[in-house]
């Protein structure tokens, strides 16, 4: 019974995805497409703990965590360098 | 500082073993000592018992104003005349310290229709979906007052 | 089931490292390219090979992304 | 037995939640018109979909309670502060308002600012001539 519903959520989750994907490929300038990259990059944090839900295993989440941080250091380095140049 | 770092490694390890224990201390400790110096993060924190009362008070309100604000926002991403109203308005805030105002623009980030944009001395220049007033004095009043009230028992 | 997500992230995938190729400004392409890694990381996920994953994550979208900014940065102070 | 079957069907229902609120916020980045708004909808809907997310799955699985709490609190500190640098660079690059935009406070500050630095430049510049 739950691993019917994350998968649906799992479903759900990739939609999302590939709605924000035709953001990046559309965006007009460069900060629409850092916008739909972080948004990806936090919904990918949710995939990744169903995912580890569904195989049980706890390892699982550790990428999940290192996902939070790299993203968010990255997203700040990009707008600093759009903004003023490192 | 320690305390914060202490908590994060048991979060992360899950797990009560003296080994684990005594290996968090001694890296916890280390930590901080090595790599800041003053660390005034936690100094204008106030310890007493109406500050932790108005604390838990003040995540209280922040949980029923993220779903409040993402309900709106679910309300008008559907509705297919996308009734949106957008608008740079400037609020000034009371709160001295630099936690206090961080934590402010972050909890008005995440309030129905606004984000914080800009922070110059102690005025905010504040993105509002649905713009109701575009006085100081009147936006402050809505945007504002509501955490103010709570942060500035907190942090003073 | 698997297969179905696997699908889905290769599409997502493939557009990227399309649009890594093809676009004209260099940062575009960089985010693109860590749009790649990040996609790539879960594939390696769902093939359960965690290590491989946590490496990917943190060498293919962290620090080629950073690094990849600060050459640029450098590059375009030294041709003004 | 039947007890943890209603907690794994009552977690499973949240994150089905958290992941509308995710597909709400991706439908909010393609139908808004401009960056701050596509920013408004992103950031909000994601935060509420991933928290919602996580609390799904500590239902479902009590024991990964110290992890998914570190997550949890880690994304509701980094995303609000991502968004608001996000913006800021947007702003400083001048990536276009909307046409129906009221009113821009933010620039008619800076032309002040502006406008009060060239002439103190003006006014040094005539007392080095003297």
């Amino acid at each position: 019974m739950a691993n019917t519903l994350i998968f649906i959520a799992i479903s759900i989750t990739l939609l999302s995805l590939l709605i924000s994907l035709y953001r990046f490929i559309a965006g007009p300038e460069k900060a629409n497409r850092i916008i739909a990259f972080d948004v990806m990059s936090v919904s990918t944090i949710a995939l990744i703990a169903f995912i580890s839900v569904l195989n049980k295993r706890i390892i699982y989440l550790d990428v999940a965590l290192i996902y939070g941080i790299l993203g968010f250091i990255g997203v700040l380095i990009i707008a600093r360098y759009i903004e003023k140049g490192l | 500082m320690f305390i914060t770092l202490m908590l994060a490694w048991l979060l992360l390890n899950n797990s009560l073993q003296t080994e684990v224990i005594i290996t968090g201390a001694i890296i916890s400790l280390i930590l901080p000592w090595l790599f800041c110096g003053k660390c005034e993060v936690f100094t204008y924190l106030r310890i007493t018992p109406k500050a932790l009362l108005y604390s838990v008070l003040f995540i209280f309100t922040f949980l029923t104003e993220l779903i409040k604000a993402n309900f709106d926002m679910a309300y008008r991403v559907l509705s297919p005349s996308l009734p949106i109203n957008p608008g740079i308005v400037e609020v000034k805030t009371k709160l001295k310290s630099k936690i206090g105002r961080v934590i402010l623009a972050d909890s008005i980030t995440l309030t129905p229709g606004t984000f914080t944009l800009d922070l110059k001395d102690d005025s905010m220049f504040i993105h509002w979906v649905d713009v109701k007033s575009t006085d100081l004095e009147k936006s402050t009043q809505l945007i504002v007052n509501k955490f103010e009230k709570y942060l500035e028992v907190m942090y003073g | 089931m698997f297969i179905a997500i696997a699908i889905i992230l290769a599409i997502v995938s493939i557009a990227g490292a399309i649009m890594a190729i093809h676009h004209k400004k260099l940062s575009v392409a960089i985010i693109a390219s860590g749009l790649v890694s990040l996609t790539a990381s879960v594939m390696f996920l769902l093939l359960a090979a965690p290590d491989v994953a946590l490496t990917e994550a943190s060498i293919g979208s962290g620090l080629t992304t950073i690094i990849f900014f600060y050459a640029l940065n450098k590059i375009r102070n030294n041709h003004d | 037995m039947s007890e943890n079957n209603w907690n794994e069907i009552i977690g499973g229902f949240i994150a089905i939640g958290g992941s509308l609120f995710l597909v709400l916020g991706s439908i909010g980045l393609v139908r808004m018109p401009d960056a701050y708004n596509r920013i408004q909808a992103g950031t909000k809907a994601s935060t509420l979909g991933t928290i919602l997310s996580l609390t799904g799955i500590i239902f479902i699985v009590p024991d990964w309670f110290g992890k998914l709490l570190l997550l949890i609190l880690f994304v509701l500190i980094t995303n609000p502060v991502s968004s608001h640098v996000l913006a800021r660079a947007a702003y400083y690059t001048k990536v276009p308002l909307t046409g129906i935009t009221k009113v821009d406070k933010l620039k008619e500050t800076l032309e002040v600012e502006e406008s009060r630095k060239a002439h103190l430049k003006k006014v040094r510049i005539q007392k080095e001539e003297e």
